[in-house]
């Protein structure tokens, strides 16, 4: 066999495992429905005769065992039917609508959250690792680490009544999308993006000091040194790419820790995203369109950080040869 | 090198272990394979010294490792004392292992950072529930002496609190806890300080004496090996090449392999000025090895026969055997 | 013990004091006359710190916020020390198993962690409360000391799939030392290795993330409560922190304290677990 | 002949958290235009600590350094950091033990070997190419312009070493510091590269540091010779003069230390019992008197001086070898 097969098969294994973990994931939600102390039928049958409620039961197909009840949903779900809200009327309330409403909105704070972050924390994360071990360091360093433990909720309630209230500079509460004045909208987003943002730079800082300390250490920069580089070329040719695979390997596993502050974040501030369709979800028990909210989440975070993995391999070689060892 | 054969296996009674074309592969994924140790044999008879040398990636760690079936081959057979330990049941495997003790290349990975050296060294006792609580603490304190550190100023302290040479000084008092009749030195004295393997390897001379040990010595170092040895056994990319007497492999090396790697090493005599020219190129990889004789794409005499074939290890001088088609003469 | 505080810088002593202070009151609070945490004051609502009567305060609704910051540690406390000792001792056997045994049932132990893992915790815990917690009459709501144990149970699975892969990394970083061949050769069991060996080792790295993990706990604990699904209608400080987040534009003073409460509270884990780690690595330093 | 590199009253302290750890003691050494001259101890001698500092390479808050140096007859400790960095490259250049870690992992070898020449020499990119196949032939690279998009984890051993080689050429350096080499590389390899080394240096008619442990690759592959132990020069001499006189008792037992290959099979090996004193705590007098089998009671109190025999030999012992006074 050639390296190309192997390379292949390399891939092929990759999306083996990110199908093994989407499916795991959305069958141990639908399994999970078999735990509730309630029996789907009470919850979600409502017709008034039986040859009426018999219909809804093979609709919502309440009858079949737990394997197949997931394999339906399942098929469904690739189809691009993500279920309904089942109301007692009889009346069904598709999912796909309200999630292609809500999913942006959650994506734009997300990624907003990112871009703050990012830019914020790599400059920051240099400047405390080049004078690690100095007052400015040390100081930084420490406000960081409170910052980084405090949650995310706490600053949002802090900031929201601060700024929002006490002085008014930014809306409390609600949401403006940007086709309704892109200045708005940014004023809308700014607590919430604060709120997440301010923990995430914490953390991310502290992950890029470290590794930029460690890489400074090596002897390949030693090297650099010694070919009579500047600090600043050294930095940026021989420092910065090989201590960001950490600053980005977990910007990426952060997606999930700052998909589940959108939960919390978009309740407080009033935004109509995601958390709050599956705050709403959860509250009235519409658990098959949970269901389908938690499968989207598990499938985006999967992919991305398979996407992830990827960069990661063009930034540093050796994982490349790793992954396909 | 390379080759296989068993031209070089004594049939005697002083025989205590006998290892017949052993093979060791190592799985990396991607469907390769590492072919460690390629069909080698080998014989140790009691009280000997049997040093295996060789360059990293040799196989010769592997060897070693293999021997106490850890991890056990892939096929071959290690015959020790009699008992064939690649057919043992795993139970009695475990208590076989008894009877041969392992010292390893990094004295500080090889002893547990958590435990004091009074539990170090008295592990082997306990596990075998050999002794009372308090012949333990006697015999611990033995071996201590044994090998020249005061018990009462080491017994309660740690790996970390001691030095490289120390480090290894504990591991063999443990390895002979149990009063093994064979020991396996992997590298012992790689890790240390030149002013310290000295002492290391004096040390070793004296347990050997002291317990009537039989040994198997591991080393890249063929001036450490010719010290401590009474057979060398010079190995290349997962094969042997030649079995002998260090007098007869430094004297006349007759596979061009050994010769390249004696004349490799530095000797501290600056009067001594070095003819030959360093052998070219660097071991090829393990897991697509060459056709034929393994050396040949470094080897200065190689010829087509080399790539066919694969030579098998004859005698050229009484007791000295050699893996090669055209031997040094 | 002792000794162990003395090594303290002193942030991670304040943070140890503060973490004791927090246990005491969890545990002997009840000891000290306040008043009923669930009882309103109808004369002082949303009063200041220091008011008669109310050290800290009142909230919104005339709820004494001392009292409640005392009564609710016990509860908080409890979920966060009951999830994280059982999720960490289940993730942890599994993990080291998993890694010392390696092949197919590593295989399907790491999976299963991946699995869990892909499900954001906030989002895992919500959901598994939300299914447990459903009652069967929609109109008697669930009461609050069942939801306690529904929530540990929920942030239990949280738990074990974080601590389990840490486990399972630190067993892979110390099964290839030379120290477990050695004692492989003298002929050591595979559970007396496991036991005496890798446990001992992988145990420090373990202790440190308990103390992140009680400090997600509690986060979790709160967020479950703001999202309407945590102890809310009890004492704990979630519910507090539930309470009060639907108050802050009018009363916002009566915010600040549990939030600080909940603040300090995971600072102190954080440090605890920071200074635990730092102790390793310097102990690693020197192996 | 001209010195290009010299050192005089070094001394490198570390700041610990024990205390002041004392690294590098007093040391003066002259190393003359276009020689070899090796710089032996075992680890913790401060061999390498030395080098590094007198190449200015050593920073950070807790390093404390005194003396001065003077390369090329400018002087090195009185200069801003950017002007000692002027000097590397085109004057000093620097190979490291591992070369593993010295190539930077996650850059290809072409863009690592001609980052120098572009720099430094301001050469255009098709120049610095050109340059880089010119070096990796001249270390001996086949098929050199492959060599350039590969990454340092797709090479052996040996290769990297050969690439680190070239990177340090690539400028044309008069004095090269090799910090122990081949000490990561196989016997069979390590001769190639001392070898390769040895003729690149007479072909460029550079000077050369060989920063080592071996005893046997000073012998081989240098003119001049220093001892170091715990932070000091005890002995130096040219090659040959060390070798056939020792004076300095340390040297005597560590060359008989060591296994040689020439030596009887199965002989008792001569030792060295103790170990290096701690550095945060030296003692009074001579370093090596603890482990010492000529000690005298003045070794114990009273530190010996540098004493010169003549061509060029220093020794620091109150009791040399070859001397019959006050023996035991």
């Amino acid at each position: 066999m050639n390296s190309l097969t192997f390379k292949f098969i390399a891939v092929l294994r990759r999306v083996a495992q990110i199908v093994v973990v989407i499916v795991g994931s959305t069958l141990f939600v639908s399994l999970l429905l078999q735990l509730l102390p309630v029996g789907l039928e009470d919850l979600y049958v409502f017709a008034l005769d039986e040859a009426g409620r018999q219909e809804q039961i093979r609709l919502l197909h309440l009858d079949a065992n737990p394997v197949m009840f997931y394999l339906y949903w399942l098929g469904d779900f690739v189809r691009g039917d993500f279920g309904s809200y089942v109301y007692p009327t009889g009346v069904l309330d598709p999912v796909a609508p309200r999630l292609g409403a809500a999913l942006p909105i959650s994506l734009r704070l997300v990624v907003y959250v990112q871009i703050v972050a990012l830019a914020i924390s790599i400059p920051l994360g240099i400047f405390t690792a080049y004078r690690s071990g100095r007052r400015s360091d040390k100081v930084i360093s420490y406000g960081l680490f409170t910052a980084a433990s405090i949650p995310n909720f706490v600053f949002a309630l802090l900031l929201a009544s601060f700024f929002g209230v006490s002085l008014a500079w930014f809306p409390p509460l609600g949401y403006t999308a940007p086709g309704d004045g892109f200045v708005e909208h940014l004023r809308s987003m700014a607590l919430p993006v604060m709120a997440l943002a301010i923990p995430t730079v914490a953390t991310y800082t502290r992950l890029l000091r470290t590794d930029v300390i460690a890489t400074l250490r090596e002897d390949y920069v030693t090297m650099a040194a010694s070919k009579g580089l500047s600090n600043r070329r050294i930095l940026f040719t021989h420092v910065l790419r090989p201590s960001s695979v950490t600053l980005f390997t977990s910007a990426a596993l952060n997606m999930g820790a700052l998909i589940g502050g959108t939960l919390v974040i978009e309740q407080i501030f009033s935004i109509p995203g995601l958390g709050s369709e599956i705050g709403l979800a959860i509250f009235s028990r519409q658990y098959f369109a949970l269901q389908s909210y938690v499968a989207i989440i598990a499938i985006g975070y999967v992919v991305f950080n398979g996407i992830v993995d990827v960069a990661v391999g063009f930034v540093d070689p050796r994982s490349r040869e790793r992954s396909n060892a | 090198m390379a080759g296989s054969g068993t031209a070089h296996m004594r049939n005697n009674d002083e025989v205590v272990l006998e290892v017949r074309d052993l093979v060791v592969e190592f799985k990396i994924g991607r469907g390769l394979v590492v072919n460690a140790v390629s069909k080698v044999s080998f014989d140790v008879c009691r009280g000997e010294t049997l040093a295996i040398v060789g360059e990293s990636g040799c196989g010769k760690t592997t060897l070693g490792k293999a021997v106490l079936q850890l991890p056990p081959p892939k096929s071959g057979d290690v015959v020790f004392e009699g008992t064939n330990l690649t057919k043992l049941p795993k139970e009695q495997l475990r208590s076989a292992r008894t009877a041969m003790q392992m010292v390893f290349q990094d004295p500080i990975s090889s002893l547990d950072p958590r435990m004091t050296v009074r539990a170090l060294v008295e592990e082997p006792l306990w596990i075998w529930e050999r002794g009372t609580e308090e012949e333990r603490g006697a015999k611990v304190r033995e071996l201590l002496n044994n090998v020249g550190l005061d018990p009462d100023l080491v017994l309660n302290r740690r790996s970390y609190e001691f030095s490289g040479g120390q480090c290894q000084r504990i591991s063999i008092a443990r390895s002979l806890a149990l009063e093994p009749r064979m020991l396996i030195c992997d590298e012992p004295v790689s890790a240390l300080d030149v002013s310290i393997q000295a002492q290391i390897l004096n040390l070793l001379q004296d347990m050997k004496d002291r317990y009537g040990l039989t040994m198997i010595f591991i080393s890249h170092d063929l001036a450490v090996v010719k010290a401590v040895s009474n057979r060398i056994m010079v190995m290349y990319l997962g094969k042997v090449c030649e079995v002998g007497s260090p007098d007869a492999i430094y004297s006349k090396p007759a596979h061009h392999y050994t010769s390249a790697l004696i004349n490799s090493v530095p000797i501290p005599d600056p009067t001594r000025k070095r003819g030959a020219v360093p052998l070219q190129g660097e071991p090829p990889s393990p897991v697509a090895p060459p056709s034929g004789c393994r050396f040949r794409t470094r080897c200065p005499a190689a010829t087509e026969l080399c790539a066919a074939e694969e030579p098998q290890l004859r005698e050229v001088n009484p007791g000295q055997y050699v893996a090669c088609h055209h031997p040094r003469t | 013990m002792r000794n162990l505080f003395a090594q303290m810088n002193l942030l991670s002593k304040l943070s140890a004091v503060w973490m004791a202070l927090m246990t005491a009151l969890a545990v002997f609070g009840w000891l000290i006359p306040l008043p009923d945490p669930r009882e309103y004051d109808p004369e002082a609502s949303a009063a200041g710190l220091f008011s008669p009567g109310h050290l800290l305060g009142t909230d919104a609704g005339g709820y004494d916020l001392l009292s409640n910051v005392v009564n609710g540690a016990r509860t908080s406390l409890l979920i966060a020390f009951i999830s994280v000792g059982f999720g960490g001792l289940v993730g942890s056997a599994v993990g080291i198993i998993a890694a010392y045994r390696r092949g197919r049932l590593d295989y399907v132990v790491s999976t299963g962690f991946n699995i869990l893992l892909s499900i954001p915790n906030l989002v895992l815990g919500l959901a598994l409360v939300a299914v447990l917690a459903t009652s069967s009459d929609p109109s008697v709501p669930i009461a609050s000391n069942r939801r306690v144990i529904i929530i540990i149970i929920a942030l239990t699975v949280v738990i074990i799939p974080i601590l389990g892969r840490i486990a399972r990394g630190a067993t892979l970083t110390w099964i290839n030392r030379e120290f477990v061949v050695a004692a492989r050769s003298m002929g050591m069991r595979d559970k007396d290795i496991i036991v005496r060996h890798i446990v001992p080792n992988v145990l420090p790295a373990i202790y440190s993330v308990l103390f992140l993990a009680v400090g997600v706990v509690i986060v979790a604990e709160g967020a479950l409560s703001l999202l309407g699904v945590g102890v809310v209608d009890g004492v704990s400080w979630g519910a507090m922190i539930a309470r009060v987040a639907g108050e802050f534009t009018y009363a916002p003073q009566s915010m600040y304290v549990p939030v600080v409460v909940v603040a300090l509270t995971v600072i102190a884990c954080n440090q605890l677990g920071d200074f635990l780690r730092g102790r390793l690595d310097l102990r690693e330093g020197r192996i | 002949m001209s010195a290009i590199l010299s050192i005089r009253k070094l001394v490198v302290n570390f700041e610990t958290p024990r205390g002041l750890l004392s690294a590098v003691r007093d040391v003066s050494l002259e190393i003359e235009q276009g020689s070899s001259v090796g710089i032996v101890g075992e680890s913790g001698s401060g061999k390498t600590v030395m080098s590094r500092a007198a190449m200015g390479l050593l920073s950070g808050s807790t390093v404390r350094r005194e003396g001065t140096v003077m390369f090329d007859d400018k002087e090195l400790t009185a200069m801003r950091a950017d002007e000692v960095r002027d000097q590397f490259g085109t004057g000093m250049a620097m190979i490291f033990q591992d070369p593993m870690t010295a190539l930077n992992p996650v850059r290809r070898i072409g863009s690592q070997l001609s980052e120098g020449p572009r720099v430094r020499l301001g050469m255009d990119k098709k120049a610095a190419r050109a340059r880089s196949i010119e070096l990796l032939s001249l270390v001996r690279i086949p098929d050199p312009e492959a060599m350039l998009n590969k990454f340092p984890f797709q090479l052996s051993g040996g290769m990297r070493q050969r690439v680190m080689i070239a990177i340090a050429l690539a400028c044309k350096p008069k004095l090269l510091f090799a910090d122990e080499p081949t000490t990561a590389l196989d016997v069979t390899v390590q001769a190639q590269i001392l070898q390769l080394l040895s003729d690149l240096r007479r072909e460029m008619n550079m000077s050369m540091v060989l920063v080592t442990h071996d005893l046997g690759v000073v012998a081989n592959h240098t003119d001049f010779v220093a001892v170091m132990y715990a932070g000091e020069i005890v002995e130096q001499a040219p090659t040959t003069e060390l070798f056939s006189n020792m004076k300095m008792p340390y040297t005597e037992a560590l060359l008989k230390s060591i296994p040689k290959i020439d030596s009887a099979s199965g002989a008792r090996m001569a030792v060295i019992e103790g170990r290096l004193p701690d550095p945060t705590d030296r003692p009074s007098g001579c370093g090596f008197a603890a482990r010492c089998s000529y000690v005298q009671d003045k070794c114990r109190t009273e530190h010996p001086p540098l004493v010169d025999a003549g061509n060029g030999h220093l020794y620091r012992c109150w009791y040399p070898l070859g001397h019959t006074i006050g023996r035991k």
